[in-house]
């Protein structure tokens, strides 16, 4: 399978990662596509939900925001956002849930920035602000995140801190009081990282065909360790075909 | 004791008795569904000023408020549009300018400040934000904070479990209750009492209705309370929470108002064009809004074919096969 | 992962399944209306016993559950059937004679304890009780909370609010989560996969069931998931919350179900005389519980020209004109 | 007008404290019968709810318990307990609410018992509980108790102190930080009560037709102060019709 755009493939990469019956937590934009990529190939038995309160929409039309009206059809539960933060918190559906979200600036431990660049009070440039990323990365034990591969995101320290992941590394995120783990996964225009089990420093796992360990090192403020790294399978004919024809066929967020 | 009649009225007298300069406002809506347009406009063109925003994730709304001068301090999780616009323009622009002071919470935070609200308590707990910037920075200092009594003195505050370790958790983030002045929604239908029904994602919209001190609600419908009582279980706010009941259909135009309308891309793709060049907004704002006698005529340049085209298919709720691009 | 046919069970399967002796079960519904009575029986009949039940109102599900001799422990509001037992009968004997242990609290705080078991916070805060009893009075002691970690070792807490005077309030006292082992709810609809819906008041159930480690949800009518999914803004519970659907017509019988039938005041008020005497219960228990195989033959002793008399009037909900004396 | 009884006057009387435009809250039997009442005659633009969630329920039929399916027909709103009980504490409409409940004892600053007699552990007689009465009775600013007028009930000191009155009279119910004001009235089968504004004690304020305040006095453990008392007014002819007619045909709660 050679025809296919490395934001396709790292749309596949992410709805791999994704197991059977976990209950998706979804943003707007790729990690939606990802979300819908992993309930028609991998995970027929996940469910899709959106903060806004929606619960196992069916998604005949990509929706463009969390909010748009295609996330409300042929939902089993049209809820609120108290609803949907709840789920990912109690006691029963808390630990099934797979958080996916996206940011502007990510550092070595996965913590991300979705504010600012630059001073808080002065800033250089403004972002939307959380949403509903800081609560996800909160209370999840399993969360992807979704990045470009460029040297201005992966920074050695974040402008501002809006996402908590493993927070400076070790332990510190539990003492912290946090209640869910840190990231499981970055998932880039490049490569798949994941995070070192005691250090909780993010390494290299899987980088995609065509792209090299030290591109990729190039493409980072910090360093990563790459010693374990292999490449990543490309994506299959079929895995394409379902994301360009049912997931997004008109190329809203995917591009073509 | 509000009787009926008192409560039905036109969108300009709803807007001019209750949103005054200055005030606490919250805006119903979601990014790119059901936010308060009409409502919004003549907020604009009645050039209120210096009003204190809340909203969690609204998107449309907050951005023309803040690009129409009306806003001066706001409290929000999230100022986007979707794939229209991944941050609000006149929102990014304010900030960097310095003209808009911005407290960030996160979403979850800010629905529960308003159920506090709603419930009447000074606060409720969560476990979210802490060790982030979202906990540890502050938009309002702390002068402002004790100037201005509507203000909780402190953003938020964590504090141990007073259960000990009680549920697995050692420490909490108390977010203070949001009470404000004045909540505006949009509704697909009410009754002349203000009895309320929202179909499709309520969102957080009950909760900021119920931790008002007034709420005023725009509705695509207007039904009897015969109507309205036939179908209980599908109402959200009853009568007695609500001060203004205006009759407003496409109320919520340019976003979507599910069951009725989809959002408009093609305007959304020309307000990003609009809200990136200031002469291009003032413009905007003047022949869109300032030279616009209400909601209606505002219609009336969208024009009958684009309504057409955005209007919500019977089965989804929204308009199927939309060019979205 | 959870499919769809291992939730759909029967009743005995599903109780053997998720309720055992000594577990933390709560049970929904409200003095006479949808209480969970075919799974309450089938509790009965399986003689579970040390039970340590939580409910926020419920009476007639209470009454046989603690009749029954199933419950040592009971976190409860109120313990009464309306007119028909202003105290539940068997409850009220029980706790006079020391067979039952009470940890008493108000409406609102079970509610609130529930609703931050489904929030996933420890606890929540309120102003009620402050001054009362309720608040200084516990009914488990200390030893007996710190014997069982599922307890919280303090019944409330009062503590200054964190915000200073913010919002009028000085003190605030925090109620802890209920996180039940099993939560069992009846409810009109639900889906194989567990989508259930709640028509007329839903009461406290829907915390009451988020808030659980397993659900049991049973159902008046069994429905397609497509039928759950085309009425979304009705449903309350999504199926992931959900561990077993068990599909039970009449299943609150004798208590109402909105839409269904209305409560049954002849035997009520028959039950009222059966639990006023031990002998008389004991033989209740016998004939009514434990030599009836299932809740279609309890149905059966009641007969089709009783449950004829108390179906749902289409237009109201209930059985109009019922004879309710 | 004669042919009434002193239940039926009680209940009158309860309804006429009612102002038009009122939300009342009501419990179970009796106080259900005087909110009806008051809709009827007094305060046609009241509203009735109940804790279970039921808004402006319409009625048609008199509820025998605040969760019987009457109260879900034809109501504004069908919600839940949460939403019941925020409604007697938010900015809006916490103010405007009145509460109707009762117990089976009271002392001198309106506390009340609904849980035992005896002592908690191993008590003479077990009630139902508070249910919601404790949490209304702490809220609303403006609360009215019915009350059997017998001495076992007006006691000087309630056994459990389930639902707060004025506590320990003068500003002790501020100072425990209880929201609402104490109760303002308590009406019986004998008489009004309501309380003196600073040692907020209980003082006697209308007896009713036949009834002496030295009979009122006997059916009572604590003194009050009669002085300032008058006689009530009988009930209406109206007033009878409409709460025979209207309220409780079949008797189920007045009786007859």
């Amino acid at each position: 399978m050679d025809d296919y755009t490395l934001r396709e493939l790292m749309t596949i990469a992410a709805a791999r990662q994704i197991n059977d019956g976990a209950i998706i937590f979804c943003g707007t934009g790729i990690s939606m596509v990802a979300a819908m990529a992993a309930k028609h190939i991998n995970a027929p038995n996940s469910t899709i939900f959106f903060e806004t309160g929606a619960i196992d929409s069916v998604l005949e039309e990509l929706p463009l925001a969390v909010a748009d009206p295609r996330v409300m059809y042929y939902t089993a539960v049209n809820g609120g956002l108290i609803d949907s933060f709840g789920y990912m918190q109690n006691r029963k559906t808390g630990k099934q849930v797979v958080g996916v979200i996206g940011a502007a600036q990510i550092d070595c431990y996965g913590n991300l920035n979705s504010t600012v660049i630059g001073d808080y009070h002065k800033p250089k440039v403004r972002f939307s602000g959380s949403g509903g990323a800081c609560d996800v990365a909160s209370f999840v034990d399993n969360s992807i995140i979704f990045m470009q591969h460029e040297k201005r995101k992966f920074v050695n320290k974040v402008d501002y801190l809006t996402s908590p992941g493993w927070l400076d590394g070790g332990d510190s995120r539990e003492r912290a009081g946090l209640p869910g783990k840190g990231p499981s996964k970055v998932i880039t225009n490049m490569a798949i990282m994941g995070f070192d089990k005691v250090t909780r420093k993010m390494v290299l796992e899987n980088y995609y065909p065509g792209i090299t360990p030290e591109k990729i090192l190039e493409n980072m403020e910090f360093e990563v360790d790459i010693s374990q790294a292999s490449e990543l399978s490309p994506p299959t004919r079929d895995e394409i075909k379902i994301l360009r024809e049912k997931c997004d066929p008109q190329g809203l967020i995917i591009g073509r | 004791m509000t009787t009926r009649s008192e409560k039905l009225m036109d969108l300009s007298t709803a807007i001019s008795t209750f949103v005054s300069d200055g005030c606490h406002l919250s805006i119903g809506g979601f990014t790119v569904n059901r936010n308060p347009m009409a409502a919004v406009y003549e907020i604009i063109r009645q050039k209120k000023r210096k009003i204190h925003l809340y909203a969690h994730s609204n998107g449309q709304g907050v951005d023309e408020l803040v690009g129409g001068g009306c806003v001066d301090r706001i409290e929000i999780a999230y100022g986007g549009n979707g794939r229209f616009a991944p941050t609000c323009i006149r929102f990014k622009r304010a900030v960097q300018e310095g003209s808009l002071l911005v407290e960030d919470y996160s979403n979850y935070q800010m629905t529960l400040r308003f159920l506090a609200g709603a419930m009447g308590v000074p606060c409720l707990p969560t476990r979210s934000s802490l060790g982030t910037d979202i906990f540890n920075k502050w938009g309002f200092s702390r002068e402002l904070r004790e100037q201005d009594p509507k203000l909780p003195n402190e953003k938020m505050v964590a504090a141990d479990n007073p259960f000990g370790g009680w549920a697995d958790t050692e420490k909490l983030v108390f977010v203070p209750a949001i009470n404000p002045d004045v909540t505006i929604i949009h509704v697909q239908q009410a009754d002349e009492l203000g009895t309320s029904q929202i179909q499709g994602l309520p969102m957080a919209d009950v909760e900021q209705a119920k931790a008002a001190k007034h709420l005023i609600v725009t509705c695509e419908k207007l039904v009897s309370s015969h109507e309205m009582k036939s179908q209980s279980d599908a109402n959200q706010i009853p009568h007695f929470c609500v001060d203004a009941v205006v009759h407003v259909p496409g109320g919520a135009y340019p976003t979507a108002c599910y069951n009725y309308y989809d959002y408009d891309p093609m305007f959304l793709n020309d307000y990003k064009k609009f809200a990136s060049d200031d002469a291009m907004f003032a413009k905007y704002l003047n022949e869109y809004i300032h030279l616009v006698k209400n909601h209606q005529e505002r219609l009336d340049i969208a024009g009958e074919e684009r309504l057409a085209v955005i209007a919500a298919d019977p089965r989804t709720g929204y308009a199927v096969n939309l060019d979205r691009k």
